[in-house]
Order: structure tokens, then C-alpha cells, then sequence
């Protein structure tokens, strides 16, 4: 068994540099790597790529990065609930690129599993589709789409062990399998870290391979964007 | 009277038939859960990555682990099934979902459809629409016939941004139902006490009237 | 909760035709359906095209539907242990397309997935690459090709319930994941069929979505190809 | 004296370093298991959907569902994971494994190699060879120096249809270790016993020999 485990989140950004590109998991504030996120700030680093569906709110998640500017680029899917961003890519700081929730799932896959570049009928006939190869499959029109790069990863999950292996809770799994396939260097946090063999090899989520570096976080706050509610009984 | 948002979701709600999963956008369409026909059983799937999304929790259910594509708290109903975002658009490109109602800005004759963007205004992002409508064979838009300008919003062609080509294939509004065919809205059922004339009067695309046009039976 | 339920093997095949193009999981003999497979053999359809891993053993597996003479093609990655299998193809009655591993398990993927072609390394520069489409990404080449289409997959599970969600067990997961996704009709056979709510909707290997038709199979043979064990203690 | 079947993967277990992740092909290369140098902690992937396998089973725990990519019965360690065939591929292609080791028919002065049919045999197929061979950087093939007629397996060109082009980066057979480089063998190591004759006869294709070529240190 090949450990993975370093004592906490300033050890695992080791390494992380100005202008590199990182993966971030999570849906909105659900499953983000809350420890990893502060530990980015406190290093520093500036000029970042930022592939992440969302990207957060003003005081949280990725928006404690924007907050210092240490953001270029962020690529998302969607980009709402966030004052600091619509100021920040206005004003022209902050470089803003938008992709089908899908393909930028498919295309953090891709560049874990190998595949450089993939068809997929998302976008056709919108500017997203702008400069971009279209081939017909069967009468219907796809546009070819390519793998992400990322030199970092950052994910969140439930349980994981020593070994790396991960599991995640309901909805927070979402991004995170997939960017941990996909990074050149793979941070986990995780709520509580087990030794190894204790977690059920047949329910694993992500396998410790893509797993570099893996951590228990602190303190997790899991914020709430939509608290709904319906009234009991 | 011309419908109100549930009503229009209520009426969408009649499309449903048993054993179908059901993608809903935000807005009207996450209405239609609230009028699920006696007798079917249909599953929701939010893109975020479940499968028989339940209700949303009591407050002593509230789980921040659990949302909904809307980021909304939700609940699992005994079935469901969690799953990662690639696995979520494998469902949806691979036409395994069997319904997606979602709103729209805009929709042209031609079944494009913008829902996404307004230049000069603040750009929150496709989501997964983008994914929904060029991958789903059966989309149903759920949208008031004209803006707050009172502007069609059923077009010859679409002026903002599109989130899909030729991918719309019927349409719920306030004031009826509409399939799209051969580049034009086939006029199919009237809101209670609207007249053809008020739809075409709301109706800057193509719009066409085959023989008598019933009102809807909600 | 929609409902899957069909009462058995035979009357999970309705809908079975000549010629038609099937999935089977497994890898070798393991996680096999086999009681669909004994189904399929009952039905007497020909001119069968079967893409599976493996193609069974003489009398085992898929090897039935050789004796049988169902099976007109074979897509397969290696289809070694089965002497009527050799003698039916070196006499031209069966058609056989060898495809690398991990490019079968993709465009089964990839036909689930609504993807219909994608790039992969593997079997450039062989005769698998022979009239296939060369394009070069960061220099090294790649070959595109296609998600495959199958009128029905028949997968086994080890755990499923009345939703369709199934969980699969140790290595017997291999292709049944990605079969399950690509059939236009997917049949799951599982050992043990439970009510909906049972099964952990955190660990579900195959959400039910992919499933049209699920029933619990009878007398698991699970036969093993290579005993291999060592001395205890 | 040149090396056995035992003697080849203990020279490549010598490959191995910590945290490595490996894939071993079927026959010499299996054998490798066997040779993990002390302190060192490596994980086996088999492609049929392993990471952490372990030893065979004692016959108590022989279990039908735990194989494998020789469908031969295994167990796992503590740490394993299961997984589909899809995320295995994605492991090999997307090189997450470190490193692969494999055997051949034929390996050419290019890196070509050709382990997977022989024309007018019957084909039983590539399996899992392509995928392996198309996506590791860190290739090593282990095999006899020679076949049964004493015909060199190290070729100028392959004449044998190929499982890969210009993948192989390191060969060690029962005479050597050599690396592949600029289109030649570059003789690295020496068998205990075997001169660097014994290798040039052996070898068709183009051998470099570069200072002295130090013997194996087993």
C-alpha cells in the first residue's frame, strides 16, 4: 500500500506555483475543498487558471481567492451568486471563459482518462462553438472538444483512506472525481481519514491512483447557498 | 385568463407518462414536480448528480451534502442514486433522460432556443443547458409568451445568444401549447378563455392553426 | 420509484430478433449474465452480433451460444479459450473483429454517454488502426473511433433493486458498468434483488436509469477459469 | 550464465520504486510480484478492474468474483480498489501507472513491438497489449533473448504484425538489459556469465555499446 497521507493542507499545496493551472471540485459551495482553498490564499501565489463549475461567493469558496486577486482565469459553467467577480471581470482583472456543465465535466475526464479530444453535440450553433471543428454523427451535428490540463487538483471527498482512495457524500461527490482523475498532482481533503482497509475496496469512488497527496481537513463549515425548506409533518 | 406559472407547469406536468426521468431547469419547471399525474411514477434528475430527488427536507432533514441543481436543500426518495457530473451528462447527452422542460428567453420557429445570455448584461453562464437541449430528444420550454415589455418571446428568429439550434420541440406558455414542425409554431391548445387571436397577436414567428384548437384540460 | 421488475430470464429477452447486435458483461467467465445468456439460447435467434470481452469457454458462457450457431459476429478483445470457436472461425461461419481492451470498454462508454468518437493512442500504427482517421495531439498520434450501438445489453450484477440500481461485486464489475449504459434495451440480472430503499443510494455502481429490465437470476454457476491458489498458513 | 524466467523479473523488480503503481502482463513478467525490493511499497493494477492485488487465495478463499487479468484467482490487500473497465483504461491511457511490463515476440530497434499474433496462427487477440503499450512512458519488456529455432527476438524492424510503434523503452532478456534509443539497442548490463558477444550474436537489430557494460547486480 503506497501512503499519500501529509499532515495538513500548507504541506499539501507544496509545490504550487504563480500561473499554474489548478482543478477545484465542488457545485456550488457543495463538496468544495474548503482547507485547500485557504491554504491557496495563504501561499500567495497569483496568476492562477481556476477550472471550477462555479465560483463561490463573495466570502467563500473560490471567491476567498478573488477577494486577493490571485485569480487570472476562471473557467466555469456558471458564475452567479458573486459581487466581487461581476466587478472584478468587468473591470477586465479577472478573464472569464463559460463551457457547457457537461463538456467541462467530459473534458476533466478526458484528460484523466487519456482521451485528448472528444465529440459532443453541446454547443453546436452557439458561440461556444466558435473556432471549433464540427463533424456529423448520424445526422447530427457535434463540435470537437479537448481534455484539460491542470497542474493541480484540488478535491474534497467524505471518507478516504492512507492509500489515497476516496468516497463522497451525495451531492458533493459531483466535480470531484473527475478532477482528481485529471491533475498532474492530486490534493485530497477529506472529513475523516481512515488507515487503509478500512473503507469496502468495492466502494470506492476514486481509487488512491489518481491521488497524490491527502489530508483529513479541520474545521469544515459546508455552507448552505439555498437553505430550502418545507415544514414537517 | 391567461395561466400563471403553475398553471403552465401544471399543464406540462400532462406530458409526463409513467416510468419517465425528468430533468427540470429552474423556475417554472421545478413547478412541475408539484403536479405529478395520479398513478405514474417518474424520477427527477438534477444534474448535479442525483436520481429520485425527493421533496425538500424538513429542517431537521437539512443535509449540506444534499442540493439540487438550483443549489436548493433536497432530499433522496428510497431508489435514488448518486453520482458524479460525468456520469450525470453521460445521462443526459446519452438520451437516457426522457424529459427536459426548461425556460427560455427566447425561442424561433426553427425550435432554436436563448436562454443564457443578454449582451451588455451581467453573463452567469450556460449551466448545463447547453448539454440539455443538444442532447434531448424531447424538450419542452416553459416560458410566458411575451416579456415584461409585452414582446413575443416565440420568434421568426431568435436576437440573443443561443443556447441550442433546432432543438425545442414544444412549447408551454401562459396562453397555449405549441409543437414546433417545419419551421413554425403549430398552435395545439389554448388557455382557458384565450382566444386564437390573443396567441397571435403574442406570436411574432410563424404561427399555424390546423382545424379547431382545444382549450386545455387541466 | 419507477419499476423494473420482469419475473424472469425469458421474459426478459421480449424484443429479442435475428441479427440483432448485442452487449454481454464479463471478463472471462466472470461476471457473466448467464442465465440471460441460457435465455438468449432458448429463443433460437441467429445471426446474432455479440460484443463481450470474451467469448466464453467451450460449454460455458457465450461458448453456448456457439454450439448453437446464434452468433454470426464477434467483437471482442481476446477470445482465446474455446476450441469451437476456432474451428467455426477458421471455417469462415463466424465473423471475428478483435478491438484493444480498454478501446472496447471506451466505445461502449462512449455510446451511453451520448460521445460518438473520440481519440485514443491505442492501435496506432497497427493493423487495428488500418482506415481509421490519424490525428496528432501534443506529438503523439492518435486514431479516432466510434461509440459503439447495441439493441441490447445484458449485464450482471450482484446486488440490484426493484429501481434498476445494481452493484457489482469484486472484479465481476469490469464491462457490465458501461455495457448497462450503451444498450438501447439493458437487461440486469443480479443475485439478489431487493426493494427500492435497500441499497445505499451513496454506493450504487449503476444508477437504475440505465436499466430497462431487472430480475434476480437463479442457480449461479460462477465458474472459474483458472484455479489458482496457494498453501494456507 | 544466462538468466532464467526467475533471473529476468528479478532484474526488473529491480525497476521498481516506491509509490509505483504497476501493470504486469501474463508469464515472465507476473513473476516480477515476486521480487519487490525491501522498504519499498508498490501497488499491482490488473486491468479487469484491480488496484492493490495480492497473493493467490488459499483454497478457503477462493472467490469466483476476485480475478485477474490471467482470469486466474487473487485477493486484495488492504487499500484495493475495484473498479470498471472504463476507469481502468483511464488508469492506463491517462498513465497513472508508473510503470508496465510486458512480454513480446518480437521488439525492434525503434521500440516497436509485436507480441499479440502470428499470422496463419490462430489469433486469440490484443486484450489489454494496445492500450498498455499506445499510453505508458515507462514500457519494459521482459522475454527470452532468443525464440525456440535461437532466432533473435531484437530486430532491426518487426517482421510480425505490431501491438505498438516506438513504445518500448527498456528490454531485459535472459542475456541483458538494454535500453532503446535513437533507434538502436544500448546495451546497459550483462547476465552473469554472458560476454558481449554472446549479446551481439543474438541481436539483429543494432547494438551500442557504450564504456564498459557492467554485469548484473542481482
Amino acid at each position: 500500500m503506497i501512503r499519500k497521507v501529509v499532515k495538513d493542507a500548507e504541506t499539501a499545496v507544496t509545490g504550487l506555483k504563480d500561473n499554474m493551472t489548478l482543478m477545484l471540485g465542488g457545485f456550488g459551495l457543495c463538496g468544495i475543498p474548503e482547507n485547500s482553498i485557504a491554504a491557496i490564499r495563504e501561499t500567495g501565489v497569483k496568476g492562477l487558471t481556476c477550472i471550477s463549475n462555479n465560483a463561490g461567493v463573495d466570502d467563500f469558496g473560490l471567491g476567498l481567492l478573488l477577494q486577493t486577486q490571485q485569480i487570472k482565469k476562471m473557467i466555469s459553467s456558471y458564475v452567479g451568486e458573486n459581487d466581487l467577480f461581476e466587478k472584478l471581470m468587468l473591470s477586465g482583472e479577472l478573464e472569464v471563459e463559460l463551457i457547457p456543465q457537461g463538456t467541462l465535466a467530459e473534458r476533466c475526464r478526458a484528460a484523466g482518462a487519456g482521451i485528448p479530444a472528444f465529440y459532443t453535440p453541446a454547443g453546436y450553433g452557439t458561440e461556444v462553438a466558435l473556432g471549433k471543428e464540427v463533424r456529423w454523427f448520424k445526422g447530427k451535428p457535434h463540435i470537437l472538444e479537448h481534455a484539460f490540463e491542470a497542474d493541480f487538483a484540488f478535491v474534497k471527498a467524505w471518507k478516504g483512506d492512507e492509500a489515497g482512495n476516496l468516497i463522497f457524500k451525495g451531492t458533493a461527490r459531483n466535480f470531484n472525481p473527475m478532477m482528481a482523475m485529471a491533475g498532474k498532482i492530486t490534493v485530497a481533503e477529506v472529513e475523516e481519514l481512515v488507515p487503509a482497509g478500512e473503507l469496502d475496496p468495492n466502494f470506492i469512488h476514486t481509487p488512491g491512483i489518481f491521488v497524490q497527496r491527502i489530508f483529513e481537513g479541520k474545521a469544515y463549515e459546508k455552507r448552505i447557498e439555498q437553505r430550502t425548506v418545507r415544514q414537517a409533518g | 385568463m391567461p395561466l400563471d406559472k403553475n398553471g403552465i407547469a401544471q399543464r406540462i406536468a400532462k406530458e409526463l407518462e409513467d416510468g419517465y426521468y425528468v430533468n427540470l431547469g429552474i423556475g417554472i419547471p421545478t413547478l412541475v414536480a408539484n403536479y405529478i399525474p395520479e398513478g405514474i411514477s417518474v424520477e427527477f434528475q438534477s444534474e448535479n448528480g442525483i436520481l429520485g430527488m425527493g421533496p425538500f427536507p424538513t429542517e431537521a432533514e437539512v443535509d449540506a451534502d444534499l442540493i439540487n441543481a438550483g443549489k436548493q436543500t433536497i432530499t433522496s426518495l428510497p431508489g435514488a442514486a448518486f453520482f458524479d457530473s460525468a456520469n450525470s451528462f453521460a445521462m443526459i447527452r446519452g438520451q437516457h433522460v426522457d424529459m427536459t422542460v426548461l425556460g427560455a428567453m427566447e425561442v424561433s420557429e426553427q425550435g432554436d432556443i436563448a436562454n443564457w445570455k443578454i449582451p451588455g448584461k451581467m453573463v452567469k453562464g450556460m449551466g448545463g443547458a447547453m448539454d440539455l437541449v443538444a442532447s434531448a430528444d424531447n424538450i419542452i420550454v416553459a416560458m410566458m409568451h411575451t416579456n415584461r415589455e409585452g414582446e413575443s418571446k416565440l420568434l421568426k428568429k431568435c436576437t440573443l445568444p443561443l443556447t441550442g439550434v433546432r432543438c425545442v420541440k414544444k412549447v408551454v406558455t401562459n396562453l397555449a401549447v405549441m409543437d414546433i414542425r417545419d419551421g413554425a409554431f403549430v398552435l395545439r391548445e389554448l388557455a382557458p378563455g384565450v382566444s386564437i387571436e390573443d396567441v397571435q397577436q403574442a406570436t411574432e414567428g410563424t404561427l399555424v392553426i390546423e382545424g379547431d384548437v382545444p382549450v386545455m384540460d387541466l
